[in-house]
Parts: C-alpha cells; structure tokens; sequence
C-alpha cells in the first residue's frame, strides 16, 4: 500500500471540512515561520527556531483541544499549536520583534517561547523536558478537581533522554492522568542523530514500560494525526490516561538560526528531509481526493501572507519596553 | 497559650489552612499514612484523604515540577522534600521553573508553591541528611527562602507561604522539631515573609543568625551578659528577599557584628549578611564584620567527634563573641 | 508447579558446592546484619539499615562477579553482596561503631554507605539512584578501554522513578556497555507503596522501551537469581549490553532503624512478608534436595556467629577518629 | 607568541592534553561532528574519534553522572554542558557525588572530571542562555571552580584542569568566545588553579573581578587612571577555593575596594569578596567594600534595552569607582 492510499484509507470518516481547516493553519504557520526566518536574517532578530516540517501534527493536536479550557505545555516547535488554539501571528511578531506587547513574555524570552494565560498555554522555559511535569501536575490538579480537561505537552525526542520525561509519563500513568504527550520526533537534537541519543528508533516503545498505548504516527499524514491525536485525547479525557504519541517528522531547517546543519548531515540526508515536507504531502493528498480544488492552496497562502501583512505592520509599529520595566515582576507583592 | 513544639507547629498550620483552604494539597515522598519521615504530615492523610495529602514517587524533580504545574493550575501546592540534601534532583524546576514563571511570562502566570524541607545537623545524620543548601536558594531571585527558629514562626510563616502567590522554599531545621518549644496560638494567624525580628535587644554586639542557630545565640548572648556585653540578637527569618532595614539599623545601632550560621562560610547568607553590613555600615563600625560557621569541608560526618568538630555550639559561639567584644 | 518444584527444575546444571556457598553466604551476612540491629537497639549506634530478606539475589550477582576485576555499584541495602564480594563482617562493623578505620568512609557516611577500592566497590552516597549513571560511566569507560570488565549496579524498586534510573539504562543500551542493573524490588520505598510508585507491577516492563532483555527473579530462588546473574554478566562481557533483572525481594525489617512499619503496612502484609524469608526457603529448598545434610545450616551458623564475635571484639577495640581529621580529604592537593 | 581567540585557545588545550595522555576523553551534547555550539571540540571528533569525543544524550545528569564514574575507573574526563544555564539537572551529580566522592570515601576514591561550560549574557540569549551560577558552585567545598579572563588562562587553567585529580568546574564567559584575543603558546603549558592573579597594578582602589568583568575592570581602570586614581585589578580565576592572600594584600595595599561581577549580587561570589575584605582588611579599609553587579531579577531578559539594563559595563563601572574614589 503505497503512503497515499495509507491516508486515505485513514481519512475514513474525516469531514472535508475539517482537513481543510487543517490545512489553511498549516499555511498560516508556515507563512508566518518563513517570514521569522526572514526577520533574522535581515538582522531585525538575533534569533529564530522553527517549526516547519512539524506542522501537521501540531495542527491535528490543537483541533482536538478545547482552548482555553485544556491546558497546553508546548516546546519551541509548536507555532502552528499555538495558532491553532488561537494566539496570533501578531503576537509572535511582537515576540521576535522584540515588542513590549508580546503576550508570551513581554519580549523577556526569546522568540518561539510560547505562553497565553488566555489559551491556557503555559509559559515554557529553555531547559527542555521541564514542561512535561508540569503537565503532569496540570493532570493532577484536573484529576483533583473533577474536570473534563485535558492537558497536552510536546517535546522532542532527544528531549525524552532527559529523566523528566520518565518522571513525567511515570507519575501520569501510575494516576491515569488525562495528560497526551506528544513526541515530535525529527531525528535528531541539533546534530546529535537518533541512533546516538537512544537504542531504538521508536520513542513509542517506552510506552510499554508504563502500560499505557505508544503510537507512531507519520507526520506527514493529515487524517493518521488527527485520528491518533482524537484518540488520545478522547481517551484522556475519559479518564482512562495518559498516551504517548510518537509522530515521525522532519525538521526542514537547521536547528535553529545560530547552527547550520550542513556540519553534521549530509547532503543526501538534507535532500530526503525536504521532499518529505508534510505540507507539500498534505497538499498532494487533499488535492488528489478533491478535498482542496485546483487553485485553492494557492489562494490559501495569498490568503496567509495578506494576513501577515497586516500583522506584520502593526508589530512594527508597538514599541519596546522600558529599560526599568527589567525591575518588574520579580515577586507579586513586590 | 498552649505550648507546642515546632513539628507541631508545623502540622497544624498545614491542618488548619487546609480546612480553611480546599485548593491547599501536599505531595511528597512518605507524606501520606505514614504522615512524612518527621511527622509533619502525621493525620493530614487520615483527615484529607489521598488526593490532597499524595505520596509522591521517589523523585524530586517530579514533586516540583508536578507542584510548578498543579499551582500555574490554581491549586495552592505544599512540596515536601524529605530531606533537604535531597533537594537537588528538583534544582532545575526551583531554579529554571519556580523562579523564573511570573518574570518570563511578564506577570501573566505565577506559580504558589511551597516547598517545606528539613535541613541541618548536629542529629547523626551524616553527610546526607545534615546538609545546609539555603545559600543556593537565596543567591535566586524569584525565589523567597524562609528559615524559622520557634515554633510560634513557624505556624505564622508557613501559612503565610502557603498563602503566598510566589515560591516559598520553607526550610525546617530538623533538631528543632521536638527540642524547641513555645507558645503557640490554637487559631490561623500570619507572620509576614520578608521581616527580620529582634529577637533580644541590646547594644554591644549585634548577632546576625537564623534558623536554629537564633537559639545557640541567645544562649551566648546569655553569657556574654554575665559578663557585661549586651548582644542584640536579629533573627533574619527570610533570607530571601532580605529585610536590610531591620539588618543595617541594627548593626548600626551596635556597632559590632557577628554573623552565624551552621553551614559553611564560602559564598553563603553569612557571606551577603556580611557585605552589606561593611557597605552600608562602614562610618558605625567599631571592628569587622566577623563570621563563624561551619568549616569547609564537603559535609558533617557521622563519628561523633567529627560531626562535633563541625557545629558551631553555644561553647564556639561565646568565644567567638568575646573575641569581637575583646576588639 | 509448587515454588519449591520451580526452584528444583531451575536448578538443573548448578553444581551443589555452588549452591553450599551461596547459603553460606547467606547465613554470613544474615548473622551480620541481625548483630547490627542490636548495636543500634543498645544505642551503641544510632543508624542500621538492613539488607534482610535481600541476601540471596545478591550473593547470586556477587559469585557471578570476579572481585577486584569486575566493578560494583551498590546501594544501601547490599550487605551480603559486598561480602561475597570479599569485604568482611568487620569491616562493616567499624563503620556502624564509627570507627577510624572503617575501609568504606572512615566512619564518616552512615554505615550501609559501602566502598572498597580494592574490591572495585565505588563509594555510594545516599542520594538513591546517582550510582545508576556511575555505573553507566564505568561501562563506557570499560568498553573505550576494551577489557572484559562487567558493572552491577543495584537500586531498590522505588529509586527507578528518579530520572536517572531512565538516563543510565537509555545510555547503556544505546551503546551496549557492559552493565549489569538489578533491582531489588520489595514493594516498597520506606511507606510508599508500589501501586503509589509506578503504573504496572514489574520494574522489569521497562526493559523493552530499550530494546534489552529484562528478567524478573524470585529472590528466594536460588538457582533461578543465580542463573539469571549468570545470564546477564555473561552478556554484559561478552558486549551484548545491559541487562535489567528484577528481583521480587522482601524487606523484613522496617525500612531503617528510624522507621516503624507498623505504621504504614497492616500486621498481615507485615507477616506475609516475614513468611517468605528467603533465607528459610533456600535452607528448606536445600535441605529437601539433600545439598544441605540435616544439621549442616545450624552448623554453618554457629560458624558465622563465632567468626562475627572474633570481628566485633576487634572492632570494638579500634580508635575512633580524631576530631580534626574531619579537615582531611576534600581535595588532593591542599 | 601567536595571537589566538579565546575559543581556540580552549579547544588547543583539549587538542594538546588528549594527544599528551590518551585517558582523557569528552562527552556532551553536540561535541562531536558538529564540535559544540560554540566550536570548542570542533575538529577533534575527526582527530580521535567515537568514542574519545562522544556526544552525549540530552541529559546533564547523564553527562555528569557518566563522567564521575568513568573518572572513577580512571579516565581523564571532559564534560561539555552546553549551557551553563543548563547545569541544574546535573546538580545532584556535581555537589552531592563528584564534590564528595574523595572526602566520603576518606581519601579512597577521586573525580578527574572537567566539567566545561559557557555561561554569562550580553549575547541576546535571554534568561537562558546568559545566566551565571557560579555561586552555586563556588559554596561547595570538593569542587574547584575556575573561570578565566582570556585566552592564555583560558588553555593553561584548562589543562592544570584536566591534570588536577578533583573536579573542576569550568566557566567559560561566551561573549569572550570570540572577542577576547591574546598571545598563546602553541605548546603544552600550566597556568595554576587556586591562585589569583594581579593583572593591573595600582594604589588607590582595588578591583577584585573575575571573567569577562576583569576586561571590563581594565578598560573603567584607564577611564580611573585619565582622572588620577590608580586601580590595581585582581583576576580571580579560581572562586573556589579562594586565593584569601593575594585578595588581602591587594585590598589593604589600596585601602578602597570595589567588587565587580556580572551576576546579581545577593549570596553571591561578590558577597564572599566584600566578606573576606570586610573580615581581614578593616582597619586599613578608607571607604566601605563596594559591589558592583546585576539587579535582584530572575535572569537577563531578551529585548535589548532590557538586556542592556541588565549588564555591567565599562560606564557603569567607571561611575561606580569615580565614587568611590570620592569617598
Ligand atoms: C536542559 C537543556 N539542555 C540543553 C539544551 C540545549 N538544546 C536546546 S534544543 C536542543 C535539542 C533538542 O532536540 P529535540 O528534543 O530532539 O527537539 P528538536 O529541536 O529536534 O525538535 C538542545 C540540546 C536545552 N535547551 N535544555
Ligand atoms: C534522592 C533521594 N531522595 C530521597 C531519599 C530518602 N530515601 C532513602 S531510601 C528511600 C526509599 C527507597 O526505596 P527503594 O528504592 O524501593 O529501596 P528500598 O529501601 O525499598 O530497598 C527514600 C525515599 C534519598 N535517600 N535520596
Ligand atoms: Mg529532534
Ligand atoms: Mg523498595
């Protein structure tokens, strides 16, 4: 069965509706990520970290989540997440920009460090991993209070070597906590490839450890992630625990705006990873079962970078924080 | 008012905010039936139950880094670190988590977070379970670090922590569970977090110190009386923010200095309680600014003579004050 | 098939002396560590903490370790281990009287803290499940000097939900380093029961997250915790990787001298536990299968008692440390 | 003598020592075909291989847990943290195994561990790639903590580093990466750990500084020196253990003393500075120890003027002299 008739045969029961909406927020991301890495490179922003080739599982996780009323720990990869649950790309311009009204840290954090108290996002730190017992305690708090909510974290699997992530999907499992844990599994952690980071190719395997369901999902795959992210929080939200969701992506970047990744990965290898681009691959399928006409993804991005326009103008044009704003926020009641 | 010792003091403030508060919550290791290695917890589960008072797995990191997450939720987290040697596990969700959340969010999200653990020697627990970690703590902004020396604190401190909308690290001197006694009211009542206390007045000397060693210094100031030198004795309480008013006017006023703590010396809470008093008090000061405290050694060993080699006792402590008296 | 018939079948293959040895072992370190409780029950010491009920899956690694050659991470509970491993009862007893001479710290670590350069025995803290990643470490160390030198490590059931527990077994089969985790699994950690601690009921589950076998032991099995020693040593030298063995032990005393278990555990799981002494099933196993002649375990008690008693006035004797020598060591040169 | 940066004067040393003594070996995340983010291993992967230059999985405590017990066995062990931002997971490892492995083995066993990593702002990394945690590690008796100022120190102090048979903790400021250039041999030489060095000599007020801030402490010096003042400026180098001698004499040979560091100031290595000064020099003191370093927040934000506000720099520093030379 070739990879095509793979996801159509799991597009069963998928409203068109649904996968086309999730292919305009993939758009949305990716306009809105190729024009940070164009803010950098101009010299605006000393730093940028994307999510391409991440998209299509990230789009599929935020569309199964009630926002504002589940909960999300994202890592640095989860623009599109974030879109999705309703934070705009004016907000993350005003973050790269340096802007006094960024919503995730007043410009305090690099850009691609996520937070919306509205969204229920929390805010993420660097230090990687850390956001997995945090929502496990968002969990357990959702468990202690009676809710129907969910809480969803992603992380990349060289983050999963950390001890966190053992602590986080052990605590989880032992208390069928309603948290999903979704590994975005490029293959590498800035250069340090799978094969160096653990024993198996499959971060899913560890599931085993923990009784609890491990699913692969392939990341280019629209109907595979949605169903896999549907399922698992479906299932957390009916009390019955945590899932770890492994989704093979590609990282169609270098790590980030300070590496270059031609150091490490051979040509071959950078070649294969960008013809494996997940929009490009949702954009083929939708358009070979009819989803998407002939001309409407184009119309799409027109769409898109309209938008960014817009935002992008009025990013510009907020202003910086005050040097003494530094003192702010330290303590509440200081 | 009835007279209880410090463990007790401990266990009711947890009670007492718990009934007053249901988004209060305990997790640590061996916080629930067995109610915690020292008894703190002793009841709390029976009355409770297991969701409000859980015993955590055997990691440190995940008692923080669940209470980081439960308190951005809304929940009102009491940690409990069993010993604080073993706190360390968890210095990445303190440090990188706790700390920074209302900073790197720019106010949007704070996390009310207790983390209670016992720390200090002088009761043969070796190397492990005698350690002295509040210097990391309070190098920390973001972090408050409180240390009580009475039971009658402790109560008020802790309710005040748990009522706290920032992270308290609240640091337990083991040896004064059961050997410190005092009065303590029945009722919910508050001592503010960030005020030092002079705990004796006097003129001569000023002693700086927390946490049990506010008691040995009483102690020395008792007999540096009987020899005609009057120490005032502050107890700082919180060490992180510092109270510098109460501390400056204090040396000032005496002129004198001695700063005492049980833990080495090295970059330590002696070492910033001392700088600031030879910054902001050079024009009153009659001699140095004078440290005692633990040698620098690793940690306290466990042979007896060892483990006495170590402590600042009420012997050391007197020495130490005649010598700035002698000045 | 009874336990005892299990115990016969497994036993196929094991030479009798091996089995003598193993119970003589046993009985060494039992006498040991019941003397121990009374030193600390006369206030002559005011910490112990037992290995009891743990002895026979440590004897089983230990014979299975070439001293001196092979390395050894343990932990607290592993008294008869470091006996077989060549250490002596008086050894241990200069530590628990706190003596100068105590070949493990100098009497500066609580005893059960266990070292031995000679015996390639590293010091262990108390902080569980550092030793974890040392012997990781010393895996790697060995493999890059390209010896046949093997690492145990030993860890109880509830120090596997530190992160590190995750860090050292990913990192040992990741690069198949020649390590050797035993865990020590006696369904408890202090008060904290296992169903408190972690999802499923075998530590051993987690072996298949990493691709490498985990097997799990009766640790009142003789020949079945030799055999699976055997095993996993054998694999670790012969560069096949990390081997995790589970070993379903008792504890049958309280968790320390400071603990009441009383307090935690119902008077029924208490006597359960006591009924499944492994020390009283292997003296039955043997007696029944005619290794031990009738009579031979009294003797070889009385042997361990009279050998103790020579140790214990010899460690009485001993100095004590002087005060100042608590300046010595912290490092090399000053 | 050849002209090198900071950066390959590291990597030098690393090159250099592993092909003197084939037991050293380094381990980190990224140190291999990529030869770390800054480039500090870059080419030695290629030189000695898998296993001599492994990268490690994404885990501090492994990276540090796996050195101590290589160190154990006898290897000569480097570890990379890629950020010192990112050493907290690994602070069990550091202060509770390597800081204590020789003192709780009563001299038994020992820990030849580097423990290399990059720390320090003024590089837009925001709260987590700027930090400086000295602190935390300059209060732990066992281990040596050392920071070097420029390129020669920097392949001297790292090779003495290597050779030394206890663990040294490495800090290497990243903004002196590239910036900082200086004549280094290309051969095999030691700069000692444990002694501070008097970089500048001069009578009026003493700097004590340590990293990038002796640069800084040099270039406010000429500013001083263009009014009349003559600062003598002490380099550190090693925070732990102190070099208590040369920090004295300098202090009481100027009479005023200034402590300068880029971290915030409260329990930090400034306050042992001002301490010891405080304690040893007061009656040769003609004005109050002052410090000099970053506000009481969490860590450096990433706006620029936020940023900037945060960080020490030659202005600052040269108005905060000019004071205290009219004190
Ligand atoms: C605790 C910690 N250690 C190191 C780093 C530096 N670092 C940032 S991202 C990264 C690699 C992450 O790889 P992975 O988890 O696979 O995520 P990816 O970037 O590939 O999506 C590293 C090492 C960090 N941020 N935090
Ligand atoms: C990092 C750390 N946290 C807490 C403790 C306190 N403590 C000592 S033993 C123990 C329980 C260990 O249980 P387990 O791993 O099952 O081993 P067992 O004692 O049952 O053999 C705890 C919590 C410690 N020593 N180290
Ligand atoms: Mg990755
Ligand atoms: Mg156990």
């Amino acid at each position: 069965m070739t990879a095509a008739k793979a996801d159509q045969s799991r597009q069963a029961g998928l409203d068109p509706d649904i996968l086309r909406t999730m292919y305009r927020h993939m758009v949305r991301s990716r306009v809105l990520d190729e024009r940070m890495w164009v803010i950098n490179r101009q010299g605006r922003a000393s730093f940028w970290i994307s999510g391409m080739g991440h998209e299509t599982v990230q789009v599929a996780l935020g569309m199964n989540l009630r926002s504002g009323h589940d909960w999300v720990a994202p890592y640095y990869r989860d623009l599109a997440l974030t879109l999705v649950l309703g934070m705009t790309p004016r907000d993350q311009l005003l973050a790269i920009l340096a802007k006094a009204g960024d919503p995730n840290s007043g410009a305090r954090q690099m850009p691609a460090h996520f937070s919306s108290r509205e969204h229920n996002i929390i805010s993420t730190g660097s230090s990687v991993a850390t956001q997995l017992l945090h929502a496990a305690g968002i969990g357990l708090a959702i468990k202690v209070s009676g809710t129907d909510q969910v809480c969803a974290t992603c992380v990349g699997e060289g983050s999963t070597s950390e001890g966190s992530f053992h602590e986080a999907v052990n605590f989880s499992a032992t208390h069928k906590l309603p948290v999903v844990f979704l590994v975005e599994n490029n293959g590498y952690a800035i250069s340090v490839p799978l094969d160096k980071q653990m024993p198996t190719p499959d971060v899913a395997d560890r599931a085993k450890g923990y009784g609890i369901p491990g699913v692969i999902v392939d990341g280019g795959d629209l109907a595979g992630c949605f169903t896999a992210c549907r399922d698992a929080v479906d299932r957390a939200r009916r009390g019955e625990g945590p899932t770890i969701i492994e989704a093979k992506v590609q990282r169609l970047t270098s790590h980030s705006s300070d590496d270059d990744e031609k150091r490490y990965r051979s040509a071959d290898d950078i070649a294969a990873t960008r013809n494996q681009d997940c929009l490009t691959r949702c954009r083929a399928f939708l358009e070979e079962t009819g989803v998407l006409k002939p001309g409407e993804a184009d119309e799409i991005r027109g769409e898109m970078v309209r938008e960014l326009d817009i935002a992008m103008e009025e990013a510009e044009a907020a202003p910086s924080p005050a040097p003494e704003s530094a003192l702010l926020h330290v303590y509440g009641d200081v | 008012m009835p007279v209880k010792n410090m463990v007790t003091a401990i266990r009711e403030g947890l009670r007492d905010e718990m009934r007053r508060d249901p988004s209060v919550m305990i997790f640590g290791e061996d916080v629930g039936p067995k109610g915690g290695v020292f008894g703190a917890t002793e009841s709390l589960h029976a009355e409770f139950g297991d969701w409000r008072v859980l015993d955590s797995p055997l990691s440190e990191a995940c008692i923080v880094g669940v209470g980081v997450g439960a308190a951005l939720y809304g929940m009102r987290f009491v940690a409990e670190i069993q010993f604080q040697d073993f706190i360390l596990p968890a210095a990445d969700q303190i440090i990188s988590e706790a700390a920074k959340m209302r900073y790197r969010s720019n106010g949007a999200w704070h996390v009310p977070l207790v983390i209670r653990a016992p720390f200090g020697g002088g009761v043969h627990g070796a190397l492990y379970h005698s350690q002295s970690f509040e210097a990391i703590f309070a190098h920390i902004p973001g972090l408050k670090v409180v240390v009580p020396s009475n039971p009658y604190d402790a109560k008020g401190l802790l309710i005040s922590a748990i009522r706290d909308d920032d992270p308290v690290l609240f640091f337990e001197h083991k040896r004064g569970y059961r050997s410190l006694k005092g009065e303590v009211p029945d009722d919910l009542y508050t001592v503010p977090i960030g005020r030092a206390n002079v705990v004796r007045e006097g003129g001569d000397i000023c002693i700086l110190a927390y946490g049990m060693m506010v008691n040995t210094a009483l102690k020395a100031a008792e007999n540096l009386h009987a020899e005609g030198f009057e120490c005032e004795v502050v107890d700082i309480r919180t060490l992180c923010p510092l109270d510098r008013e109460t501390i400056v006017s204090s040396a000032r006023k005496c002129g004198k200095v001695l700063v005492a703590q049980e833990s080495n010396l090295a970059v330590s809470v002696a070492s910033e309680l001392a700088a600031i008093v030879a910054e902001e008090c050079f024009e009153q000061l009659d001699a140095p600014v004078m440290r005692i405290g633990g040698p620098e050694i690793p940690a306290m060993p466990w042979a007896p003579p060892l483990e006495h080699f170590y402590m600042v006792d009420t012997g050391k402590l007197t020495a130490k004050l005649k010598e700035l008296a002698a000045y």
